[in-house]
């Protein structure tokens, strides 16, 4: 049983800091910052839940689980409320999404160095 | 100019350094309050500056100067988590050894903070009464009271703009003022204490202003009161220890507070952290409001003239 | 020997970008950002003194007997705070400032005055 | 495994810096902001597990607060005009990204 939940415990670990890598490399490699917020807003909030799932895994000790669970739930309710703000403020101040610009071609190729 | 990583980033260091508390302070000063200040001002002076810096030359020479002369001076310094660098052999054996017994305080940081040296954090304490009093000094303007329909006006602009940002936020608001709390009264047994929970309870109030306008904040949370309270937090740490003094001990001598000498300990620390709490949360609050205040003011004059 | 000091290097080298930005920088609210990062390579100098190795948080629980420097630690806590504090004081004199001469660069500031006298 | 996770996370802030650098619109480096603050918390929470001291929770609770906060101050005061567009150069959002 133990080494059920250890295993589990280690693999919420793995998904979620693959999560927040694939994440990590979102931000850099997309092209606009909509295509970028996407990449960090889906997988922050899943990747940020993995992990903490994880160290409750651990079995800790009361307190610190009902302190994981704050902080998880303050993520859960966080994070996409700033991902939400954020976008609807980039565009109310007229930042458009790569799609409807009008030199859509050139842009998706040029803007990207790497 | 924009930067508040900055902060976040050295929070996250002092707690590699095993620094609880000081990242506990600076997570919730460096990163929230000091951002946020710099923003609001930000956004009335410009985000550009326009002249380019004076004389890169000289400066650039003065500061090499000085730190080759400081990297000169570390060479002599005792090296990093060294056990018997002097730092560590005076009065830092004694305070972790006796906290327990004398004050049975677990927290180290908070018995030394509140008692062992609490005439330091007393003068601390007067400090920031006195930056909130300069702030209110420099920044409060006597304005009208706003008549209810504008108010509403601007509430309803904003109900448009924040809708789901202010349905999260009120149900965010009595968790954050919770755990306020819980830091400023566990603070014997985890990192917290006054300073850090009044922050967070600023940080509270300071949210709730931003996305229901000032004015209602302002409505909410009257200025008077606020002022008051800033030294009041005083008062009660200074009396804390003429109390004791009264008793027949020295100035914050807690032991005399109560018939033993560790009830003593543990009724002044928390009486002393109210104190601290009381103070730092109405003196955030204070400069924000007066801050935010401000800019608010300049805006519309800038509107009107323009 | 430099790598048993890294942590003045890091102190020294932050310190002297706060200071170089206070010095060489016109406009005010920079200042105000180079003090604080100079403040905090002085928070960071304390905290780094105060490390122990093998040490742990100062405080007491079961399983561990050697701690960190408790000391430091109140003294650079409670600095933070009067520090945001005198921040708060200092950005409130530039807003200040810049209502009054419209501008926060040093040497706009030093024009205006002297055209007004 | 919670030292892997640890590095993985370390990696993520450095990736976010580097956007919250580069970012060529303020909302890019809002972005990377809230990014850096999320793992942080998680930065934090992991360390307190690796150094077996999982005390520092705290700090992880308030950093998921003030990072919020933080979000939503810079949301709220980038609305004025003044704070796009100073003088001197303005920033274009639209022809680079």
């Amino acid at each position: 049983m133990d080494s059920v939940i250890e295993f589990s415990s280690a693999l919420c670990l793995l998904i979620g800091s693959f999560l927040c890598l694939s994440g990590g490399v979102g931000i850099i490699r997309f092209p606009d910052f909509y295509t970028r917020m996407h990449a960090v807003g889906v997988t922050d909030t899943l990747g940020a839940g993995m992990i903490l799932v994880g160290l409750m895994l651990l079995r800790p000790e009361n307190l610190v689980l009902i302190k994981l669970i704050m902080v998880l739930l303050m993520t859960l309710f966080i994070n996409p409320t700033a991902s939400h703000a954020l976008a609807r403020a980039a565009l109310h101040s007229d930042l458009l999404p790569l799609l409807h610009r009008k030199d859509k071609k050139k842009g998706a190729e040029s803007s990207n160095p790497w | 100019m924009l930067s508040g990583i900055y902060g976040l980033l050295s929070a996250s260091f002092f707690v590699t350094l095993d620094a609880v508390d000081v990242a506990f302070t600076e997570a919730a000063v460096g990163a929230g309050i000091a951002t946020l200040l710099m923003l609001v001002t930000v956004t009335m002076t410009g985000r550009y500056e326009h002249s380019a810096r004076h004389k890169p030359i000289g400066a650039l020479a003065v500061v090499l100067v000085t730190g080759g002369l400081l990297l000169y001076g570390i060479l002599d310094m005792p090296y990093f988590g060294s056990i018997d660098a002097p730092a560590h052999l005076h009065v830092a054996p004694r305070y972790i050894n006796g906290s327990m017994q004398e004050i049975g305080v677990i927290n180290i940081v908070t018995s030394v903070l509140a008692s062992y040296r609490g005439f330091d954090t007393l003068g601390e304490v007067v400090v920031i009464f006195t930056a909130g009093v300069g702030v209110l000094a420099l920044l409060s303007a006597v304005r009208r009271p706003e008549e209810d329909v504008e108010i509403d006006s601007v509430n309803v602009s904003m109900h448009e703009k924040y809708l789901i940002l202010r349905v999260v936020t009120k149900i965010l608001i009595p968790f954050i003022l919770l755990f306020a709390l819980y830091v400023q009264f566990h603070g014997d047994y985890g990192p917290g204490g006054g300073f850090q929970a009044g922050v967070i309870f600023a940080a509270a109030i300071i949210l709730y202003s931003m996305l229901f306008g000032m004015s209602t904040a302002r409505r909410v949370i009257s200025q008077p009161i606020i002022q008051l309270l800033s030294a009041i937090g005083v008062l009660v740490y200074g009396s804390v220890g003429v109390v004791s003094l009264l008793n027949g001990g020295n100035f914050l001598d807690y032991n005399l507070l109560s018939d033993d000498p560790v009830a003593g300990q543990h009724l002044g620390i928390l009486l002393v952290e109210l104190g601290i709490g009381c103070t730092v949360t109405s003196v955030m609050v204070i400069i924000f409001f007066n801050f935010a205040g401000r800019t608010e003011d300049h805006m519309r004059n800038e509107r009107k003239s323009a | 020997m430099f790598l048993g000091l890294y942590n003045y290097w890091i102190v020294v080298v932050l310190m002297m970008i706060g200071f170089y930005i206070i010095i060489a920088h016109g406009n005010l609210v920079k200042k105000i950002v180079g003090l604080n990062i100079f403040q905090t390579s002085v928070f960071i100098f304390y905290i780094s003194v105060a490390n122990i190795d093998g040490g742990t948080a100062p405080i007491l629980a079961e399983g561990f007997s050697r701690y960190s420097n408790p000391l430091p630690h109140v003294l650079i806590l409670t600095a933070i705070v009067v520090g945001i504090a005198t921040t708060a004081l200092g950005l409130a004199l530039a807003m200040r400032i810049k209502e009054a001469y419209g501008s926060i660069e040093e040497e706009e500031i030093q024009q205006r005055a002297n055209r007004e006298c | 495994m919670l030292i892997a996770a640890t590095l993985a996370i370390l990696v993520v802030m450095a990736l976010a810096i580097v956007r919250g650098v580069m970012g060529p619109t303020l909302y890019d480096r809002i972005l990377a902001v809230n990014m850096f603050g999320t793992k942080t918390v998680l930065l934090i929470s992991l360390l307190g597990f690796v150094m077996g001291r999982p005390d520092f929770l705290d700090i992880a609770i308030v950093y998921a607060l003030i990072n919020f906060v933080s979000v939503v101050a810079i949301l709220h005061y980038s609305e004025y005009s003044e704070f796009k567009s100073g003088p001197g150069e303005i920033e274009q959002p639209r022809k680079d990204s």
